[in-house]
């Protein structure tokens, strides 16, 4: 088992902890941090499609050969989507959380079940 | 031209500058925000004129220097210049709307709003996947942000669950991409459709598509994953909500479209079951939803489902795609952007309240214009598209399709139209509308938006260059010059109507003609008693000449498309004008909803035509041979909506009843032509297509109805709905008359469509002249009206003995003519039955005439005087007609007998002189000399009145109570009347018959609709962890289906 | 040989002379006839006589407007119309009336004629009375038309013409050429609806006296009275003829005319006295029930059989 | 309302918002006086008399106690038909009026409107005693003792009862006076009209109807 099957694994079964969360939690602010633990496992998975075992970080320093750059490390797409998922990620569920706020304000409650008034 | 990327760059750059630019003042401020918006929106027509008009080829730019796959690319061709050119010019409509609220958040909101018709623009212009992730989440973020600054409770919890909901999209979206980025190494788009169709089979590569797309789906809101989106429609403000469901959603269903292309065969045929589904389950919850803006969420969802499906059946639709997708899509953009728009405006929670509106044209106006926009009325772009795509649709046998399309638009009717008839119809409401100008503008710009998009995009397809559109544009100026008092737009319509009859008729053979004369001569003649009416009359004749422009269409048509287009401008108008009356809420709703349903038939019907012989003119139909049976069907039962067949009648009786007084002539003596007219056609087009069974059956369907029609009108106390059951029997008449489909048959259905217009015209003028007057529809409570009502009184007994078919009058000749018929055809017990109702039809006309005219008169009528005159001018020469054609039917009927001898041999009626005769075998069968019975019966009237006249010269005139009453004298003029319930022993032995059999299993199946859209939209029950399950119960069920193979 | 238009109304206004008379007796004659099967002595066969010139000969009278006329002259308007377009004797060119401007259709339609001004004229009256009459009469008549009806449809079957004169052809040449021979089924379908259109018991609750004292003329009187039952005259010899001609060969001289047409409405007559009176809810289920299936049998005969 | 009210003014609402009055008495009857019928031309007149008593058309109505012996006039041991007597049902079709018997004034308030609404020339046959002088009912609060006080009688037939034979033969009676030409009550009922009406007034309360009922 190598290091990429590890963190295939790590993802998904976060992913899956996440959904879980989602589902069984009353709880607003738990649900959001849900989210962001299947946002997290996500993020797991696409590095690690984008990982090449024995290769380095694409960051083009000292320790990378510019001429060789493109066989010494990895695939550096999944890492810069990483970064603006992870980027994004962190906006929205800071917007969850002022959202939650705003709510709990009016109605002292964080139970995802006190807010059905829309419905059918 | 300026480069696409400069939108980005400018709407980017301002949402960073405006904030420092805020120190120069709010009023710097926000004139920049508006030139930012104007300027792409500028930018993005610049394109779309250079494509459309220079015929400019699609370019992709290049950011940063260098090609893909290093680099993003945009691209930019005719459709996404029409698309950010909607989007850009929506979103600037848009905020001029939403300017208030924007204000009261400060220049945030500015700066969302920019960030927003960014990212709806990158969106649309980019071709990286990647980059679509980036624009979607900036699209989201500034949603979220928008929804937010409303810091009403329904408003949060809404926009929290949208968040959720798109939290749970962009992961599956992230995760797609990644798969998908790991088989073929490559974001971007072309790349990755060539990558995928070269990769062959690979789970990873299936389950990442899969998820790609299903992770846009789900942003589009399809069913089921769709809970949170209606929360969001109905908490959000208004203007947010327009933008969703507008622009964004036109932003993301190009996403679709880009991405689609990565889907297997099997995965685009289960988005086109979600469309269609999501089409169908939106249309029926919304059917039971009574508030404002969660009512427009279903309708827009549903919109989006069918855009999706149109979307997935790209393939199928071929060259047609592009003008069947935009051709909804801006019907949708633009309505519902209005909808919402004005439901802002309106301020009404449930769609009941909208009666504030009432006393406002111009929002009725705009309003109406939204629905019918939605609903594919002409002239609006919807009508083309739906077309197309059934016709697309039929010719590759996708039935099921369109049946689902056509009963969830048949809901989509139910829903928008009973909104509307609430408008019109319930109780006034004291509250005001405040009509804030510059949100009431965007509204103007998108009514006006959609007349001149539904002109250039119906004439852009095929089907729509022969249409006419001069009458409407006359329709179009009634409505603007409706401030005008009553006598100058009446004098305007007549002259219009008499000046197109005398263009028109010159041309036209001897079926057309007379067909256009009953709709020509009807006009002119409903028309007279528009005089008596004072003030304004808003309204009424916009669309009492929209209801004649489709009458006259119908002549015209020489296509299917073309017929088609007139069916529905005429079942529009004629809807308005039937909701006029004053308790006609409920009848003009059954009237649209049947009608809508006819239509739809029609629709099927022609569309299985043309699918089998591939040609567009009405008279293909004689071609078709496969899809005979089927196409007849449909076609007859279209036509029979309107002619009110046993079935199909209950819309009938209440909406002519309660329509007003001189609007029922219209619809009862001309409109259901319209219904005969288009039966005539189709049988004679089909009477060699191998369908004689199905004129059997149509036969028996006449008898019936004639006979319950007449039965029914018997016990009826409403003097307008006794009228209207007898129209429903006339019909049947007529129909029966058709289906005998020979030539002494057609004759008699000729006959008594013309008769049937004139009597009936007559007694709905006369009867409804003295309903106006009375304010009572109730035959027991008039009577005695002869003595105040003498002229009316003849018109009443001129109409009944004519329509009796007692000699002399023209009805015996339909009698007459219908006997010989039936017998010489061998249908002999359906000829009984005709028999049998035309007798029945005396029990109501003495009802009728007694009860009004006859009998003691009531008290508060004491000071009655005669009708408006107006009122009397069309009745008598209505009279003057009848009498002439008493007379001397040869005229007429030979002309129709040689038109009808090419198509129907058998059976012709023979002249001799003003005899008509017919032969069986060289042997006389049947002869009536109408003129010389005119002469007997009037001699002989005349001789017995001079007697009695002269042996009764000294007679005592006295007065109503000098009766022989057991030498007593009646209480009251009431106990003297015999008119309520009168037929009471015939319903005691007959009653059996006309058991409500087929209004109980209408309501049942509209009770069958209701009830279940109320159980099964009990689905979104406002839990957000329930919606969570949905979008990933969806998925999953959605992944194990395609995995199975099941597809 | 073709009549001159005056010497064809001259001819007719003969005729119509003779039915009249004829009518007057015959209704005195059935009345004796009922008389003494009741064991009475009877009413003088020439009352009917004595009835109508008192009526003409009343010295008063009201009107209650200008549709009370047309009651009485819509009535003998039809009778005397019916007898204008039904030809009288077969191969006499002197009785054949208008016959030729219309067939059986007109001659059914035309019965509404009377029925119809009647209607109106009772209506005027503003009697209540009058009006539940004329409720009932039309009622009982829309299904006595059914089998009549029905009747005629098997006759136009079997002789392929609605032409009356050409019906009465057809059964020319001995006694089993009569439809009554040829068509039993649809003749006794004719004759159950000829007993409604008689209107006598077990159907004349229309004109029940005592209960709605006698319906629709309760109104009428003197002149008014007189006109309508010298229409009763005419109408009952006019629609037996009319019977005569589609069922029993027609007749090819006076005398013949006169034997048939008395037998035929005796059937009435015989009835009558035999059956008690029907409610008329019941006379019209019975109408649609009994007379309905043989006329129904009748057409069925007249298609398969023939 | 009840019953007596049915005839007071009373003030209605049209349906155009008009308020006025109605008033029954005047505007639901006719309000003209009788009048004297002239005879024809004595020759044409004998010849209408002589169809006249041949044809006596009786209003079938038993005003009184002696109705019961009318029925009997039906059946073969009596047969008035052979007569040219006939029942009619309504007043307007009759000429013939019997008042059988006693007359309560109740009664006597619809034998007046019966007897108006016959058309002349009308007769009317009292029968019994009670119509001439009240008979047993003499000091009766509510009979009438007289009749031809107030309606004109053409012939009187004593008794109480008179057997049918005795109607009978008051039939021919009648039949010979209108073949004399003398009966025309109904001309003598126009002539006197104040007269008869103010009798009639005097015994009937709460008069309702019009003054000549046509």
């Amino acid at each position: 088992m190598n290091i990429t099957t590890i963190v295939h694994i790590t993802g998904f079964a976060l992913i899956l902890i996440g959904f879980w969360g989602m589902l069984t939690q009353k709880n607003m602010i738990k649900i959001i941090l849900g989210l962001a633990i299947v946002e997290t496992g996500v993020q797991l998975v696409m590095v690690a499609f984008g990982f090449i075992d024995g290769r380095t970080a694409p960051i083009l320093d000292s320790a990378v050969e510019l001429s060789k750059a493109s066989s010494l490390i990895v695939d550096p797409v999944p890492q810069a989507l990483v970064l603006t998922a992870i980027v994004i990620g962190v906006a929205v569920n800071a917007l969850m959380l002022t959202f939650v706020i705003r709510l709990y304000q009016q109605k002292k409650s964080l139970s995802i079940n006190d807010y059905k008034d829309l419905k059918w | 031209m300026v480069n696409p990327i400069y939108i980005i760059a400018i709407l980017l750059g301002l949402g960073f500058l405006l904030p420092s630019i805020n120190k120069a003042g709010i009023k710097v401020t926000v004139t920049i925000f508006f030139l930012g918006i104007i300027a792409v929106t500028a930018i993005s027509y610049q394109w779309l004129s250079a494509f459309l008009i220079d015929g400019q080829q699609a370019v992709q730019i290049f950011t940063a220097g260098f090609k893909p796959p290093m680099s993003i690319n945009l691209q930019m061709g005719l459709n996404e210049a029409v698309l950010i050119t909607l989007i850009n010019f929506g979103a600037l409509l848009g905020a001029i709307y939403s300017f208030k609220y924007f204000a009261e958040n400060g220049i945030q909101a500015l700066v969302v709003f920019l960030l927003f018709i960014l990212g709806m623009n990158g969106l649309v212009l980019t071709r990286d996947i990647f980059n679509i992730f980036v624009f979607l989440e900036i699209t989201s973020i500034a949603t979220y942000i928008l929804i937010g600054m409303d810091l009403r409770l329904k408003s949060l919890s809404a926009g929290f669950k949208y968040m959720i909901a798109g939290g749970i999209a962009s992961v599956f979206l992230l995760l797609g991409i990644i798969l998908i980025y790991s088989k073929t190494g490559t974001l971007n788009l072309d790349g990755m459709i060539a990558a995928v169709s070269a990769a062959g089979s690979s789970q990873i590569l299936f389950v990442g598509v899969f998820i790609l797309i299903f992770s846009v789906v789900i942003e589009l809101k399809v069913f089921p994953a769709n809970g949170w989106a209606l929360d969001v429609y109905e908490g959000s403000d208004t203007g947010i909500s327009a933008m969703i469901s507008a622009t964004s959603a036109t932003a993301l269903l190009f996403v679709l479209y880009k991405v689609l292309p990565l889907a297997s065969i099997d995965l685009t045929k289960m988005i086109v079951i979600i469309g269609v589904l999501t089409f169908v389950v939106s249309n029926l919850f919304a059917i039971m939803q009574k508030s404002t803006n969660r009512l427009l969420g279903y309708s827009s969802i549903g919109q989006i489902g069918l855009l999706v499906f149109v979307i997935a059946s790209k393939d199928i639709l071929g060259d047609n795609f592009e003008k069947i997708f935009f051709g909804l899509l801006i019907s949708h953009f633009l309505a519902k952007a209005g909808l919402f728009w004005l439901s802002g405006i309106v301020k009404a929670e449930k769609i009941q309240d909208w009666v504030k509106i009432k006393k406002h044209p111009i929002l009725i106006f705009m309003f109406g214009t939204f629905i019918l926009a939605l609903m594919g009325f002409p002239p609006f772009p919807s009508l083309a598209a739906k077309w197309s795509l059934v016709m697309i649709l039929a010719e590759n046998g996708s039935f099921l399709w369109i049946s689902l399309v056509i009963l969830a638009s048949i809901l989509e009717v139910l829903y928008l139209f009973r909104w509307f008839g609430y408008i019109l119809k319930l109780e006034d409401s004291e509250e005001k509308v405040e009509k804030p100008q510059h949100q009431l503008h965007p509204v103007y710009i998108v009514t006006l938006l959609l007349y001149v998009a539904g002109f250039y995009i119906t004439r852009s397809f095929d089907a729509g260059l022969s249409i006419n559109f001069i009458p409407l544009a006359f329709v179009g100026i009634l409505f603007l010059i409706d401030f005008l008092p009553v006598y100058i737009k009446n004098t305007l319509v007549m002259i219009a109507v008499s000046y197109y009859g005398y263009i028109l008729v010159p041309g036209l053979d001897t079926l057309k003609l007379i067909f256009a004369l009953i709709f020509l001569v009807g006009g002119i003649l409903t028309f007279i008693p528009g005089y008596s009416v004072k003030g304004k009359r808003i309204g009424f004749y916009p669309v009492a000449a929209m209801m004649y422009v489709g009458l006259i269409g119908l002549i015209e048509a020489e296509t299917f498309f073309q017929f088609f287009f007139a069916w529905e401008i005429m079942t529009a108008g004629s809807y308005f004008l039937i909701l006029r009356g004053k308790r006609s809420m409920s009848h003009a709703l059954s009237y649209i909803l049947f009608s809508a349903g006819g239509a739809y038939l029609i629709l099927f019907g022609f569309a299985l035509s043309g699918a089998e012989t591939g040609s567009i003119l009405l008279t293909s139909l004689s071609e078709v041979h496969i899809y005979a049976t089927m196409v007849f069907i449909l076609l007859a039962l279209g036509f029979m909506t309107k002619t009110a067949s046993i079935g199909l009648h209950i819309w009938l009786p209440g909406a002519h009843a309660e329509a007003e007084s001189d609007v029922s002539p219209m619809v009862s003596a001309v409109l259901l032509k319209a219904g005969v007219f288009g039966l005539i056609i189709l049988f004679i087009a089909m009477r060699n297509n191998d369908v004689s069974n199905l004129f059997y059956i149509l036969g028996w369907v006449g008898a019936i109805t004639a006979l319950l029609g007449n039965l029914i009108a018997s016990f009826q106390e409403d003097a307008k709905k006794l009228l209207a059951y007898s129209s429903i029997a006339q019909l049947g008449y007529i129909l029966f008359a058709l289906a005998i489909m020979t030539n002494v048959g057609w004759l008699a259905a000729i006959w008594y469509s013309i008769t049937h217009f004139l009597y009936k015209a007559l007694l709905f003028l006369a009867v409804g002249a003295i309903v106006l007057k009375l304010k009572t529809h109730k035959m027991y409570e008039m009577g005695g009206l002869i003595k105040k009502m003498p002229m009316s009184f003849i018109s009443v007994l001129i109409g009944i003995i004519a329509l009796s078919g007692v000699p002399p009058l023209a009805g015996f000749g339909g009698k007459w003519l219908l006997y010989n018929a039936f017998i010489l055809k061998g249908w002999y017990f359906q000829g009984a039955i005709i028999a049998f109702s035309g007798v029945v039809a005396f029990l109501y006309l003495f009802k009728l005439i007694y009860s009004i005219f006859l009998g003691p008169i009531k008290d508060k009528h004491r000071k009655m005087t005669e009708v408006s005159v107006w009122y009397l001018i069309p009745q008598y020469l209505i009279i003057a007609t009848l009498m002439v054609l008493s007379s001397k039917p040869r005229m007429i009927l030979e002309k129709v007998g040689l038109y009808f001898k090419e198509i129907l041999p058998e059976n012709t009626v023979v002249w001799n002189g003003d005899a008509a005769s017919t032969f069986v075998n060289g042997k006389l069968f049947g002869v009536w000399d109408p003129f010389y019975i005119m002469i007997i019966v009037c001699v002989m009237f005349a001789v017995l009145l001079g007697f009695l006249l002269f042996a009764s010269r000294k007679a005592t005139k006295v007065e109503m109570f000098n009766i022989v009453y057991s030498a007593e004298r009646p209480e009251s003029p009431q106990t003297a009347h015999f008119s309520y319930n009168m037929f009471s022993h015939y319903r005691k032995a007959l009653g059996f018959l006309v058991l409500p059999l087929v209004t109980n299993f209408w309501n049942f199946i509209t009770d069958l609709f209701h009830s279940s859209s109320d159980f099964f939209r009990k689905f979104y029950n406002g839990n957000a962890q329930v919606y969570i399950m949905h979008i990933i119960g969806f998925v999953v069920f959605f992944y194990f289906i395609l995995n199975g193979g099941i597809f | 040989m073709e009549l001159t238009l005056t010497s064809r109304i001259l001819y007719s206004l003969l005729g119509l002379f003779i039915v009249f008379n004829y009518g007057l007796l015959q209704s005195g004659v059935m009345r004796k006839i009922v008389a003494r099967v009741a064991g009475r002595y009877g009413i003088p066969v020439y009352q009917s006589y004595f009835d109508i010139i008192k009526n003409l000969a009343k010295r008063s009278q009201i009107t209650h407007g200008i549709m009370f006329y047309l009651g009485p002259i819509f009535r003998l308007g039809g009778g005397i119309g019916l007898f204008l377009f039904m030809p009288m004797i077969f191969g006499s060119i002197y009785f054949k009336n208008f016959s030729f401007t219309g067939d059986i259709v007109l001659l059914m339609y035309f019965q509404f004629f009377g029925m119809l001004g009647m209607a109106l004229g009772a209506g005027e009256a503003g009697h209540p009375n009058s009006t539940i009459g004329i409720s009932r009469g039309l009622a009982q008549f829309t299904t006595v038309e059914i089998s009549f009806t029905l009747a005629i449809i098997a006759i136009a079957i079997q002789y392929q013409t609605l032409s009356v004169y050409n019906i009465v052809a057809a059964q020319q040449g001995g006694i089993l050429h009569w439809t009554l021979f040829q068509n039993p089924v649809a003749t006794l379908a004719g004759m159950l609806s000829f007993l409604g259109i008689m209107r006598h018991a077990p159907f004349n609750v229309v004109m029940a006296p005592q209960e709605i004292p006698i319906g629709p003329p309760t109104e009428y009187h003197s002149t008014y009275l007189g006109m309508l039952q010298s229409n009763r005259a005419i109408l009952h010899i006019v629609e037996s003829a009319l019977f005569m001609n589609l069922f029993f060969g027609g007749a090819t001289n006076w005398i013949e005319f006169i034997v048939k047409t008395f037998f035929i409405y005796f059937t009435t007559v015989f009835v009558g006295v035999v059956f008690p009176r029907y409610r008329v809810d019941q006379s019209v289920a019975w109408f649609v029930k009994v007379p309905l299936v043989i006329g129904v049998l009748g057409v069925i005969y007249a298609t398969y059989i023939n | 309302m009840t019953r007596m009210d049915d005839l007071k003014k009373r003030t209605v609402t049209a349906p155009d918002g008009e308020v006025f009055t109605v008033d029954p008495m005047k505007e639901y009857f006719c309000d003209k006086r009788p009048e004297v019928q002239e005879p024809a031309h004595p020759l044409l007149e004998k010849f209408f008399n002589w169809a006249r008593s041949n044809s006596l058309w009786v209003l079938g109505w038993g005003t009184g106690c002696g109705s019961i012996e009318l029925p009997p006039l039906t059946t073969p041991r009596f047969d008035m038909f052979r007569y040219g007597v006939q029942m009619r049902p309504t007043p307007r079709q009759a000429g013939v009026f019997i008042i059988s018997g006693y007359l309560a004034v109740k009664t006597l308030k619809r034998v007046i409107r019966a007897y108006e609404q016959m058309q002349g020339p009308k007769y009317i046959i009292a029968l019994g005693s009670c119509t001439i002088n009240g008979g047993m009912y003499y000091d009766s609060f509510n009979t009438i003792n007289r009749l031809d006080h107030y309606i004109p009688v053409d012939v009187y037939i004593t008794g109480c009862m008179p057997r049918p034979e005795a109607i009978l033969s008051g039939f021919v009676e009648l039949k010979k006076r209108i073949r004399a030409g003398k009966a025309e009550g109904a001309n003598d009922y126009a002539e006197r009209f104040d007269w008869y009406k103010a009798n009639q007034k005097k015994v009937i309360k709460g008069w309702d109807m019009p003054d000549y009922n046509w």
